[in-house]
């Protein structure tokens, strides 16, 4: 109903971290609104994706807010959700070939180019490693993406050399610390940089650089300013963690979704063509987090003092 | 004591009563949580389309089972086929019609060649399919490069999303009830002519009203919404072929007895290998049509699709009573088990239930709903 | 008080699913006594033991039991152990993978300090055991797959042995011995009698209940018929007790014509499985003729059954061989193939390999010819129904429908549900191993008898069987293999049971054995 | 032909042989494709702490696999107990040597009540561990909220990165050689005694020295970078006391039988549920073990820790020729089987292979290795 919204927030996947304080913020910023929150975890599984939109839908929520596992397979059932009016939007991660009705998201490439250009500012010169997202999660690719563009140019001047990438399979920390022991073995330990695409991965990274007393010595890279990342920050031994002010995405996404029930009209930053029309688009901006500006995530309220061990 | 034996005889005779029974709760419980949005028209048919893949994939495994196999691999298996039916239909433009023929042969032919492994290099089937579960993953990764390919044909998105018309639902159900008399009638005659305990007429009728209640009711709920979906339609017809082909056919017999007792039935001079290997040849052509309508549902071939499918398929075997050392289980058990399975993620999405919770209550009811089959069907130690 | 009887069971009545196999029996035992217990296939001889020995625990049967006077209401076998009740089962229990030491002692282990495994003790205790079973060639390091159903038994017995016992159940513990060994067996059993030891025999072959029983107790359809001294009755009385008729002659053996020679087998070679180095049949070559039964003597572990199993294609070794059948060679590597050119074989473990246990016992005759009642694969139900129910009529197998799972059979029953099962394809060639393995007298006669018509109607047989007497009752000529080589071929007309013993230990050289020998009399 | 038999016979009697030449293959294969990269002390020390996880888990799993069931929860249980382990740190300043006790008496008791439901309750293990899977993830992601919880105890931390002071890994290497010495004389000499096959004396003699060799090498090798680590200690421990247990305690000889003819061995008057129960509490012990490694190799307690670890240690033991069928099999051949794997991950990701390149040869090297096996010793099934 219009006075009293309920929104279906059907996400990805909330085992990990990151997705949690999305949804808590998310939750807290509509009750705020006055509006009801349904929320769904697919786990990591399109089918369970699909089946959970379907039951929003079949529950007749006002409107959905997705964050898709596979951005790509949601064309059928955001066509089902349409028909039954209910609006969509899209958090996140953008949904490919469907009628959304807005998307909201910090740019992915734009992530992956900062999360490069923080490891460059402290290694100009020198070997780097790519640490590549799930094989499967298309964000990956955006992410791979993203550092390319810093990072080609370089390695194309000859001032840095890439030594090879891989992909660590459904961002699984102890992957990435295998893959790393091994990557650093075949170098004898000469790299300079590891560009990790998220803080899991960039964990698992660190303990094997740790093995090498290498932890500090070798930049690395991060995203989405986990708890045990930004302490890795504070501690020296991971370089960056890019952070996305989850408060601002959730609270923005409830904010649309309402105004979407509503009939008003949010104020739209930009326009991104998700393959059958041009959706409205929120982008917000990241920022990177270093040892300088690590207190932001305090002042922020993403973290207490005593979490991060401050004082 | 006494009226509990009389109970467990009842339970045991149609061993399939204590998994409607689990059923009906389970609905009870969800319909009043829900206050009543579980049982609408467009929930349930939301919930058969949902278990129709987890259905088809069990229709198979329930006979590799059933002959003392396993197969790991038809999750993979699964996404593989889904895949290539994206790709030939994406970059080589193929009309549905044929698309559909060319991926239930790859199939069949994954299939065979597992089943050629197991069969005939007496590789353990666990291996195989362990093996073909990373293989196939593999080659669907590299087929698709990773990323998600959407598909254009109309008509094959409509395999996995279209319904069937309204008034063919109501022909086909009267058909079907025809169909569920005879047979009922027939095997009662049978069992009187081999002096086979019958149940009293009162309960046969009982049966068959309950039976014929169940058909109309569901058609009607169905057609109340959009019909019947043309996936749950499929998964229908394989019910019923393949309970036909396990009870009366040459190869369904020779499944069963190969679970039962390998040596004696190769000594009796049946070619166990080959029953083996075709066994695995079905699986597979399952494997396809599931695949197909995945993809179809996802308007794209993805490449996590299928992930974990194999365990869907295989715990739906088991809630439905198939034995584990093989020799016995049906496909109607089967396809309730996929339908509990299917209910409690239903269910407990719509009552949003944390992610974590699902986990442990779809775990502790799977493990219920086995014990209760235990302990319900008598049987001595 | 002492009581009188060591062990008493009283009105004991156990059913499956409904259907009685016990009603009401009652038996007695006094210490040192032997009591026999006698009964058809499915009388519920062995059920009935199950039940004393607590396989069926109290409860799960009405009725009492009672023990040096007092009720024992066991719950499970290691209290019907502890009270010194020790049973030989009717199958087979042994555990294939472990070593006969290991199996001997499985459950009761001599442990050393730190509950570590005795090896020593318990492999010298295992040998002592063989020898005191005359075969002390036996290994007991081994693993008991390597041995023989026949070995396989003894060590079963011996593991019974190995327990102190005070009542002792034999079920069927001869059914696949041959004399010598039955005779070791019967000592043993007066032996432990002396020693003021119980025993319950059960066994199909009277002559041994006669041997040393004291008491016999008949049972039929879970019924008491009577319980008599030894000394009151005879071997046809009991018999007569049994079945409820009386069978005059044991063996219905008919004159029948035999024609041309059939099938010929050469040079058949078996290496054994483990050590394809050893021979376990070694260059055996004989013929078959039409309407001819073959009988096949030898001590246990001759390799009778190896030879078979590789005529019939199925030894699980390499084997060599060439066969001729209507006078074509004939090239078989499955059962499969034999079965389509007409060669069939009962095999002699009826358990691994006879039985779907699961299956009704009228799926498991029809099993090997399926496609008969099948038109484009389906099958016609009620035309098979009508061919099985003729075939429970005709081999008169004991079941309550022919849908009831061949599991749920007596042992004789399940037998004759086999040989029904491999006269389907109606093969030219019958190989029965060891057919009449734990069959009822009255069942005996029967099988007799339709091998007889068998013969008549141009089918030819290859019985194997340790039982001489049968093997002589009704075969028209007697093969003899010893350590897997042909020791003797005769013609069976009043050949003497010490004849065949006497080549099958090897004392005579086929040569010798002129007089009687096929290849003059015949050719 | 006949020599073809007596290489046959060779490989039947020592049935590692196989495996151990794969691996040598494998070996030599990514040593030159990664120019001796492979085989340094470090990347062998690499490889062994990789593979030292999957190790424990096998070891357990070995038996419950010879006792004819099979447990799919071990993945989650390893997560669960690691994140538990990480949670006592964090949240309750848990010194370690308080820490690890109470892991592993929780992992007992998670294994005994699966190991309760599947022996006394009998529901199918397979069942149960699916069952368990879920659950215990669910409990974990309760437990750690789905976040990552790095832990701080360093004696933790060094449980799963500390290495063994060099003398000592001399002097222990020593004493090792001086057992297997004593050992296959004392076995020689009973299998002699109970004349039994036994190998000629310039077989044996190659034999230990083969031993002493790969021993010594194995310990210089190590030293030679850091010393042997500790979870590759701790592995090989295990496997030193469960193969004595198979082979010489009343327990060990006793799942064999169950898992060879469980009929037989109850009809023994042996108590089967209480071996199986017992079984799957050591599975448990097994998994508190890994899991406590695992959270000290990535220093915090993860969600997704040991994600289908149960597929590596399941697979590890039927590579290492445990019979499917159950009855037969052993540790040693399991922890082969996981350096097998192990040494494919490792050396594939060396080379940086494509991963769908990875999946597809890893699957397809499993099933050769099993086929191998299978052809290599004698006999049909
Ligand atoms: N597990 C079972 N389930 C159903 N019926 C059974 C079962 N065991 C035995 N019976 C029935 O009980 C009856 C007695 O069986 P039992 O094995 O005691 O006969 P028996 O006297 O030992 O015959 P045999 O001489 O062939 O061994 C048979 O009719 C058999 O069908
Ligand atoms: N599945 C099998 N695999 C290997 N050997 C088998 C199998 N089944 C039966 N046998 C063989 O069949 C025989 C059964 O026992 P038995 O004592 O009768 O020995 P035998 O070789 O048959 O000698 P005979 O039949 O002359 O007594 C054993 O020798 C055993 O090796
Ligand atoms: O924030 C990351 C998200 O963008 C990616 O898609 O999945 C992993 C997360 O860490
Ligand atoms: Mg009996
Ligand atoms: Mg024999």
């Amino acid at each position: 109903s219009k006075d009293k919204p309920v929104i279906g927030f059907s996400i990805d996947d909330l085992r990990v971290e990151r997705w949690t304080r999305d949804r808590d913020y998310f939750v807290e910023a509509a009750k705020a609104l006055g509006a009801e929150v349904n929320v769904q975890s697919a786990d990591a599984n399109e089918q369970r994706q699909i089946s959970q939109i379907e039951n929003l839908i079949a529950k007749k929520v006002d409107v959905i807010v997705i964050v898709p596992y596979n951005s790509k397979v949601l064309t059928n059932t955001v066509r089902d959700a349409k028909k039954a009016g209910i609006k969509v939007v899209s958090y996140d991660r953008l949904i490919l070939n469907a009628d959304v009705d807005a998307y909201i998201s910090f740019d992915n490439e734009r992530v992956g180019a900062m999360q490069a250009e923080g490891v460059v500012k402290v290694v100009p010169k020198g070997n780097y490693y790519l640490l590549g997202g799930a094989p499967t999660d298309n964000n990956a690719k955006l992410l791979r993406a993203g550092q390319m563009k810093v990072l080609k140019p370089l390695a194309d001047k000859g001032d840095i050399k890439i030594l090879g990438d891989q992909w660590v399979k459904d961002w699984n920390p102890e992957e990435a610390l295998k893959i790393t022991e091994n990557v650093l073995t075949k170098n004898a330990n000469k790299i300079d940089a590891i560009i990790a695409s998220n803080d899991g991965t960039a964990g698992g990274a660190i303990q094997a650089l740790a093995a090498q007393k290498l932890a500090g010595k070798v930049a690395v890279s991060g995203q989405d300013s986990e708890l045990a990342a930004a302490k890795r920050v504070i501690a020296g031994t991971q370089t960056l963690t890019v952070y996305k002010p989850i408060r601002q995405i959730a609270a923005g996404a409830a904010k649309l979704a309402v105004q979407l029930v509503k009939g008003e009209k949010p104020d739209y930053n930009a326009q991104l063509d998700n393959g059958s029309k041009k959706v409205d688009s929120v982008l917000l901006s990241p920022t990177t987090i270093t040892k300088e500006n690590v207190d932001l995530l305090v002042t922020d309220k993403f973290f207490t003092k005593e979490q991060l061990g401050l004082k | 004591m006494s009226t509990l034996r009389d109970i467990q005889q009842v339970f045991s005779r149609y061993k399939i009563l204590a998994l409607l029974i689990a059923i009906a709760l389970i609905w009870a419980f969800f319909a009043w949580q829900s206050d009543g949005a579980f049982l609408t028209a467009r929930n349930l048919s939301n919930l058969l389309r949902q278990m129709a893949i987890t259905a088809m994939l069990a229709c198979g495994m329930v006979f590799v089972i059933i002959s003392g196999e396993i197969d790991l691999s038809v999750g993979s298996m699964l996404g593989l086929l889904g895949g290539v039916a994206a790709v030939l239909d994406v970059s080589f433009h193929l009309p549905f019609w044929l698309n559909l023929p060319i991926v239930l042969l790859l199939g069949l032919l994954l299939g065979l060649f597992n089943g050629y492994w197991i069969a005939y290099l007496r590789v353990p089937s666990f291996i195989v399919g362990l093996a073909g579960m990373l293989v196939f993953r593999g080659v669907l990764l590299a087929v698709t490069d990773g990323s998600t390919i959407a598909i254009e044909s109309e008509s094959f998105v409509d395999f996995g999303q279209a319904y069937l018309p309204v008034t063919a639902g109501y022909v086909l159900s009267v058909l079907l009830f025809g169909l569920m008399i005879f047979f009922n009638l027939r095997s009662r005659a049978n069992r009187k002519r081999y002096n086979l305990a019958v149940a009293p007429w009162w309960q046969e009728c009982a049966k068959l009203v309950a039976i014929g209640i169940i058909i109309a009711g569901f058609v009607t709920l169905l057609n109340s919404y959009e019909g019947i979906p043309l996936p749950v339609l499929l998964m229908l017809v394989l019910l019923g072929a393949f309970s036909f082909m396990a009870r009366s056919t040459v190869f369904g017999r020779r499944i069963y007895a190969v679970g039962s007792n390998l040596e004696a039935t190769r000594l009796s001079g049946v070619n166990t290998r080959l029953v083996k290997m075709s066994l695995f040849g079905l699986m597979g052509l399952m494997c396809a049509l599931a695949g197909l309508t995945n993809t179809a549902r996802l308007a794209a071939g993805s490449p996590s699709a299928g992930n974990m499918g194999e365990l869907d398929a295989i715990a739906s075997c088991f809630i439905g009573g198939t034995s584990m050392r093989g020799g016995s289980g049906t496909v109607l058990g089967a396809i309730i088990g996929a339908l509990i399975m299917a209910s409690l993620d239903n269910g407990m999405s719509m009552m949003s239930v944390e992610s974590y919770w699902q986990m442990i209550v779809k775990g502790s009811i799977l493990l219920l709903a086995v014990w209760l089959d235990v302990i319900s069907s008598a049987g001595e130690r | 008080m002492v009581a009188e009887y060591l062990l008493e069971m009283r009105g004991i009545v156990k059913a499956f699913s409904g259907v009685k196999a016990l009603d009401g029996i009652s038996l007695a035992v006094r210490a040192g006594e032997c009591v026999g217990l006698c009964g058809e296939n499915g009388a519920g001889k062995s059920t009935l033991m199950k039940v004393l020995s607590a396989v069926y625990p109290y409860g799960s049967w009405e009725g009492q039991i009672f023990w040096d006077g007092a009720e024992l209401r066991a719950r499970g076998i290691r209290e019907t152990e502890a009270a010194g009740i020790v049973i030989i089962h009717q199958e087979l229990m042994l555990v294939p993978h472990l070593s006969v030491t290991e199996n001997i002692f499985l459950g009761n282990e001599i442990t050393g300090f730190g509950g570590l495994l005795d090896y020593e003790a318990m492999h010298r205790r295992a040998a002592e055991l063989m020898a005191e079973l005359k075969m002390p060639h036996v290994n007991v390091a081994l693993p008991v797959s390597q041995y023989g159903g026949g070995h396989q038994q003894l060590i079963e017995i011996a593991k019974a042995l190995n327990k102190k016992a005070r009542l002792l159940i034999l079920d069927e513990p001869t059914s696949s011995l041959t004399r010598s060994e039955t005779a070791i067996l019967l000592d043993i059993i007066r032996d432990l009698k002396r020693k003021g030891v119980a025993c319950v025999m059960i066994s199909h072959k009277l002559d041994e209940i006669e041997a040393v029983c004291d008491t016999i107790t008949v049972i039929r359809d879970g019924q008491h018929i009577g319980t008599r001294p030894m000394g009151e009755l005879s071997v046809d009385q009991i018999i007569t007790m049994m079945v409820g008729r009386e069978i005059s002659n044991l063996f219905p053996r008919e004159p029948h014509d035999i024609g041309e020679v059939i099938f010929e087998a050469r040079n058949v070679t078996c290496f054994d499985v483990d050590n394809p180095a050893r021979k376990r049949v070694d260059d055996v070559s004989f013929q078959l003729r039409r309407g001819e039964i073959l009988g096949v003597a030898g001590l246990v572990g001759a390799g009778r059954t190896e030879m078979a199993m590789a005529i019939f294609g199925s030894y699980p070794g390499r084997s060599s061989l060439s066969m001729t059948l209507e006078g074509k060679p004939l090239q078989v590597s499955s059962p499969q193939e034999a079965v389509e050119a007409g060669i069939c074989l009962v095999p002699e473990d009826r358990k691994r390999h006879g039985i779907v246990p699961l299956m009704g016992v009228g799926h498991n005759i029809t099993l090997s010819v399926l496609p008969e009642y099948a038109r484009h694969g389906v099958l016609d139900d009620a035309g098979e129904m009508r061919v099985i129910e003729r075939m429970i009529e005709r081999m008169r197998v004991k079941t309550a429908t022919p849908l009831l799972p061949i599991k749920g059979l007596s042992g004789g029953n399940q037998q004759k549900a086999v040989l029904a099962k491999m006269l389907q394809p109606r093969p030219k060639v019958l190989i029965l191993d060891e057919p009449t393995r734990g069959v009822d007298v009255g069942a005996k006669f029967e099988i007799y008898k339709l091998m007889m018509e068998l013969v008549k109607d141009g089918m030819s047989i290859i019985m194997i069987s340790s039982e001489l007497p049968e093997l002589l009752g009704v075969s028209d000529r007697v093969l003899v293999i010893g350590e897997g080589r042909l020791r003797g071929d005769f013609i069976n007309d009043g050949l003497s049971q010490e004849t065949v013993l006497a080549a099958a230990i090897g004392q005579t050289s086929p040569a010798a054995q002129n007089g009687n020998k096929t290849e003059e009399t015949q050719t």
